[in-house]
């Protein structure tokens, strides 16, 4: 993990999450994903203008490469509390594909995109998936042969590229010679098809077909083990955020919810009166602070021990928790709210469809416990 | 498809009349040749634009009122041949259609209303000239339905309506509704309701769709601002509505607890297991099973409560657990039906799933109602356990 | 299925029915089954004899072999009371093993075992296990060679004997030339040596140890496919009267924890009135009424088609319903009666225990989910 | 095993000096240099005559009352050392043993009792002289506690006790109990309640084990006939017990939901799961992995409340949710390894299973009390919603 050289980390953590929160409090990001859902590509370029102003896509880039060189804490506190307002922008997405940027070798292509997306002008997607189900990075789905030239000529095609549409350009993970190797593939390249997949939550999943794409000779932007290192560092800080937003977002639909038990009365009682509503929500509030403990477990290990292995075991851990807990706690918000809690005016659904999104994506939590169990030593000796 | 009206058929004066299993082949074989396919397995609920031409069939056939008597318009039929009846119409997927005037009015009127209410709204009821609404709910009255406060003050021969309802579905394709609204305050809030129908042309009227979380609006809430409602639609007597609302339980209450929805739901985890071979995957049949096994044996208890009707016997509370056990299922099997889809899970509408097409998310989204609407889960486990188990209010 | 000349099934089922609440209401067998847990045989023999006197274990017995020749409805009917009771004899036991001589072809040992087992005279256990886990009767773990002069020497062990501490014989599954086989093992042969273990319900089961066992030519009850079908015969009557034993005593459990929380008072209120555990004990009533239903619904079917197909896949189907429904009910009724549902005196604690042994019998609900989706159809066309 | 008695051993005057790694390393070396095996994952709470040989050498060590200060003969450590000590314990597989008069009498008689009370008692609770139970919970007053009746009648310098006490933990290997008593009745039924020491030899107190359904007898009911107690053994004011009583939680609470038990039960599960084959099996080790990452996740939560006592903060309510969390976790461990022995967990007691012995049912039993007392976790959903979550009462 990338360490800040000048400011301490925990400081830069808080400053960060003060401002995303007065940024978020002024800005009704709930307002803006209404607006921009089910319309390409789901978000406001506006806004992530405004985003990159504030830092937030330079959060995890060292300060070397013109970044805020912060640690995943701070990307943590960062998408939670965006989740939570329901913010549109690909805030996870874009930090989760920098990251295969940061840890690709220096290159001219490399030192040029970590400007571009620490300035807000360029937003990038990361494309590993061949198919649904787990990620191989071992799989030839999409393969590049020469064209001469030290140029490339890639074909096939990578799925479920979430913030995809409308990105300015992709690091795809290709086998050439044998190799796993990532290219940077710019979204106005000919021989690029971006097929837009409309997502549960109104944004926008793309599938890449590259129809006899050519790449120049310095898109290739890692091969061999470099570039499988690049590509798990960038999946597993997806990963990570995507834990993050779904501990923010089922926090969030955990507040509705207590707020609208105390308040909404029946039977001449507040509804939260009552007993078996009010285990049902204790239930909910244990699943939540569960998660809420594995998550900061994990950021505090890897403090002190910043390994791709922990990381990656980590990173399975708390995404296959908090999308267990986002799954029950958002599935009874719309119990406990009732018939309201199932229209669209209710911020609920907001939540419950962002949190089927993301429990899908990359892996749903049933897929993170198996890969859990093989990658994590046996617990008691 | 089929050809565009069927022929008129010679029927037997008397549904009754032919044994059970013959009875049952002759309604499978005529809903096999005439229903449309536009009606079989809809994601929601039927819009009246598309249940139009089924409905005119069915009327056409003398089949749209199973439970009517022969002499108002319907088959006349025992409870279990109009179980039969919806029985055959779901083994074919037909999905159903607003048919609360034939389930809910009919009988209401048959039972409560004078003879002009009877003979101005039984005809165009059958015909489909007048779909109707169920204005029960307010938006502080849900769970708490007796709590209702939409009032019709009595002012000489009309009663004038104030108030609004919600969650009434498809209000907006409705040209007619049955209404609770509050005509005196009694010392408990079941009095003092009466039950009104109501023309939605009246001024004063307006209907809101609710978009819903799946994005689609089959809810509506409904205003009225001084509506002017003649007495004489005044359904029973005035202040005693509540018992006529209560009067369709029963009944109705089978028809929530049936195994049908859940079924659905596990038609569409069977595609979506079926796409992405998880039928090799132990892991995956454990699950898999247990649900089949929960849905099965719910099958079981259904038809269990289907031979009471059978024997002329009423249902009692207890079917209510039908209703809590199937609708918690179905969310169940849509959650397998998520992990199933892997990726796929994330996208909305139709999804292209190894050359099947399957709405991953249908299931999940309409198991969603289930357990608020027609007397939440909550209610209904309260009443269980006061009236079934005994246990002390 | 047996069916009976004379007497309307029915009618046979509805008296025998009487018969056993009455016998059960006087003889108190709650306190017999405390007085022999623990000690071996786990019952008591004299009583034994009266439930004979009763017909009981000549319930599925043929009239033409003296015995009552009714159906399955009145075995579930009398063990279900029996096990509401608390009843300790081994009569699903008993009346499983029957089966498999019921269905062995005509000899003189059958005859004259099914008269003395109808006389009372008779305890017969059934010994089909060679190990842990699913029943495989094509797994050879005990043989059978010749002796000569017709006669068989057997070698080899059983476990899981139900029933098989204080038996007077066994009807064992064996392999003799390839075949599987069903012999008859008096309890007093020598060469035979049965090991008790006790059981979580304070009875016993049965290792069998044959140590160069031989046995007469006419101690060869069945073989071949024969063996098979009287063998499965037995073991799907087992299975039908461990659903029905687990009915009998969650419904037992039930009633106990509603009678608990009607009247058992805390906070200055029967705690039969706090909403929450009011909604927990209608979910245990679902349970008991689901798995009722599942019962009948088999009884009425294998009236219609009394084919070993439908039997043994709906023997596993009950089974696994009845055992998932005992279990909720028994757990739950622990923690419905409080500290007081964990004492010894408290009745709930011997359907607890008993729910554990009956559950664990001849295969788990997991297993018999298993076996049902191996043997069932796909359920949607 | 070890040789009967340890050596003395030069301590530091004071551990609270030592760096938090190398006091643990120093608890562990000597917990597993001096604990007797017959101490070590034992199958449910060691009785007196096991525990007598580990008590004393912890006596003789210093290390008996860790909480306790120094003065008193305790070792003064502050609470995040304090839990070192346990999670070395633990590691180590110590069961626990009557240690109520060390965790609750001490603290109790050093915040509210007389300088006599604490000269009388302090020294012989330390050394095992005096072994406590505890008389609160009575028949009528469980879940209820302050509804409890046991009367305490103050006649002259004696109280006169009558009534009865249930669930008293191992009562018939105890020297005194302390025991909430009601001396008057109030307003509110959690005022008049005393809290009293006495002295189990007295007359008129008859002690009658309680069988429990795993055929153990853990528990016990103690019966009052007129028993007269010392004025001088009242703790606190009179009437005032219930605060006193009260005092002891927080710290308590966190012991409770250490994930230590479901841990032991989880060891059970894994042995069984190995002689059985099913690490092989993936439909196992979905349900396995599912168990162990609960497990884990617990874990996770129970350091963070660790990290709030090592900053020296108050716990507050909140810390119930590591106890409804570990008791239903290990009690669905529990059922899992029942599934896992197959045939076995038919059997009581040791099983022979694949070459190892295993007692399958264990868990199973010593995982209901859990869920159960101190505070059932119904009570514990209460205190949640009500105070932590803010639902209205």
């Amino acid at each position: 993990m990338t360490e800040p050289s000048g400011v301490d980390p925990d400081e830069g953590c808080a400053l960060v999450a003060r401002s995303a929160a007065d940024y978020l409090a002024r800005s009704d990001p709930l307002a803006r994903a209404r607006r921009w859902r089910d319309r390409t590509p789901g978000y406001d370029r506006e806004a992530w203008r405004e985003l990159a102003s504030l830092g937030w896509p330079a959060l995890l880039i060292p300060e070397a490469d013109g970044g805020l060189g912060l640690g995943l804490d701070s990307m943590v506190a960062v998408v939670r509390a965006g989740a939570a307002a329901s913010l549109p922008e690909p805030l996870t997405e874009v930090l989760a594909a920098a990251q295969a940027l940061v840890h690709a070798p220096t290159s001219a292509t490399r030192t040029g995109l970590l400007s571009r997306i620490v300035a807000g002008e360029c937003i990038v997607a990361l494309a590993v998936q061949d198919e649904a189900g787990p990620i191989d990075l071992q799989r030839i789905g999409t393969v590049a042969v020469s064209a001469g030239q030290g140029a490339w000529r890639v074909t096939g095609r990578k799925r479920f590229v979430a913030g995809g549409v409308g990105a300015d350009g992709y690091v795809v993970h290709a086998h050439a010679d044998h190799q796993p190797v990532l290219f940077w593939v710019p979204a106005d390249c000919p021989g690029l098809e971006v097929l837009a997949h409309a997502q549960a939550d109104g944004r926008f999943m793309a599938d890449l077909v590259f129809a006899d794409l050519v790449l120049p000779p310095d898109h290739l932007l890692a091969s061999g083990e470099p570039a499988l290192a690049a590509a798990w560092a960038a999946i597993d800080t997806a990963l990570i955020g995507s834990a993050a937003e779904l501990l923010g977002l089922s926090q969030r639909a955990l507040d509705l919810t207590l707020d609208y038990l105390r308040t909404r009365t029946q039977f001449d009682r507040p509804i939260g009166a009552f007993q078996a509503l009010q285990h049902r929500a204790v239930d909910l509030y244990i699943h939540q602070r569960i998660g809420e403990s594995v998550m900061r477990q994990l950021l505090d290990a890897l403090r002190h021990d910043p390994s791709a292995e922990l990381r990656t075991r980590g990173a399975s851990r708390v995404k296959a928790r908090a999308a267990r807990s986002a799954r029950q706690i958002t599935r009874e918000a719309i119990q406990l709210h009732g018939a309201i809690g199932f229209t669209d005016d209710c911020e609920v659904g907001m939540h419950v469809r962002r949190a089927l999104v993301l429990g899908a994506w990359l892996g749903s939590e049933l897929e993170h416990r198996r890969r859990y169990a093989r990658l994590a030593p046996p617990i008691v000796d | 498809m089929s050809p565009p009206s069927p022929p008129t058929i010679d029927a037997p004066a008397d549904w009754e009349a032919l044994p059970l299993e013959d009875f049952r082949l002759r309604v499978r074989t005529w809903i096999e040749a005439w229903c449309p396919d536009e009606v079989r397995y809809p994601a929601g609920r039927l819009r009246w634009a598309q249940s139009r031409e089924w409905w005119s069939r069915l009327y056409r056939r003398g089949w749209i009122a199973p439970g009517w008597p022969r002499e108002h318009g319907g088959m006349g039929l025992s409870p279990i041949r109009q179980i039969v009846m919806l029985e055959e119409l779901e083994r074919h997927g037909c999905g159903r259609m607003p048919d609360q005037g034939i389930t809910q009015v009919g009988p209401i009127l048959l039972r409560y209303g004078t003879e002009a209410q009877r003979s101005e709204y039984l005809p165009k009821t059958l015909s489909g000239e007048a779909i109707w609404c169920q204005g029960y709910s307010e938006p502080n009255a849900g769970s708490d339905l007796a709590s209702l406060q939409t009032s019709a003050r009595l002012q000489g021969d009309r009663f004038v309506v104030d108030g609004s309802k919600i969650w009434t579905t498809l209000a907006m394709d409705a040209t007619h509704m049955y209404l609770l609204a509050r005509t005196s305050r009694g010392a408990r809030k079941q009095q003092g309701i009466s039950f009104l129908l109501v023309d939605m042309s009246t001024p004063g009227i307006t209907v809101r769709p609710i978009r819903n979380i799946a994005g689609d609006e089959e809810f509506c809430q409904v205003f009225f601002d001084s509506v002017e409602i003649p007495r004489g639609n005044l359904v029973g007597r005035i202040d005693e509505g509540w018992s006529i609302a209560k009067s369709l339980l029963g009944f109705e209450r089978l028809g929530i607890g049936s195994p049908r929805r859940p079924r659905q739901a596990f038609a569409r985890l069977e595609q979506v297991a079926r796409a992405r071979g998880l039928f090799g995957d132990p892991a995956f049949l454990d699950r898999y099973t247990e649900l089949r096994m929960d849905l099965e044996d719910l099958s079981a208890a259904y038809e269990e409560f289907v031979d009471q009707v059978r024997r002329g016997e009423p249902l009692g509370a207890d079917v209510s657990l039908l209703k809590i056990w199937g609708t918690e299922l179905m969310q169940r099997i849509s959650e397998l039906a998520l992990l199933a889809a892997e990726d796929h899970a994330a996208l909305a509408g139709e999804v292209a799933l190894e050359g099947s097409s399957v709405n991953v998310l249908a299931p999940f989204y309409s198991s969603r109602p289930g357990t608020i609407y027609g007397g939440s889960n909550e209610i209904q486990r309260n009443i269980l356990a006061t009236t079934v188990l005994g246990l002390p209010r």
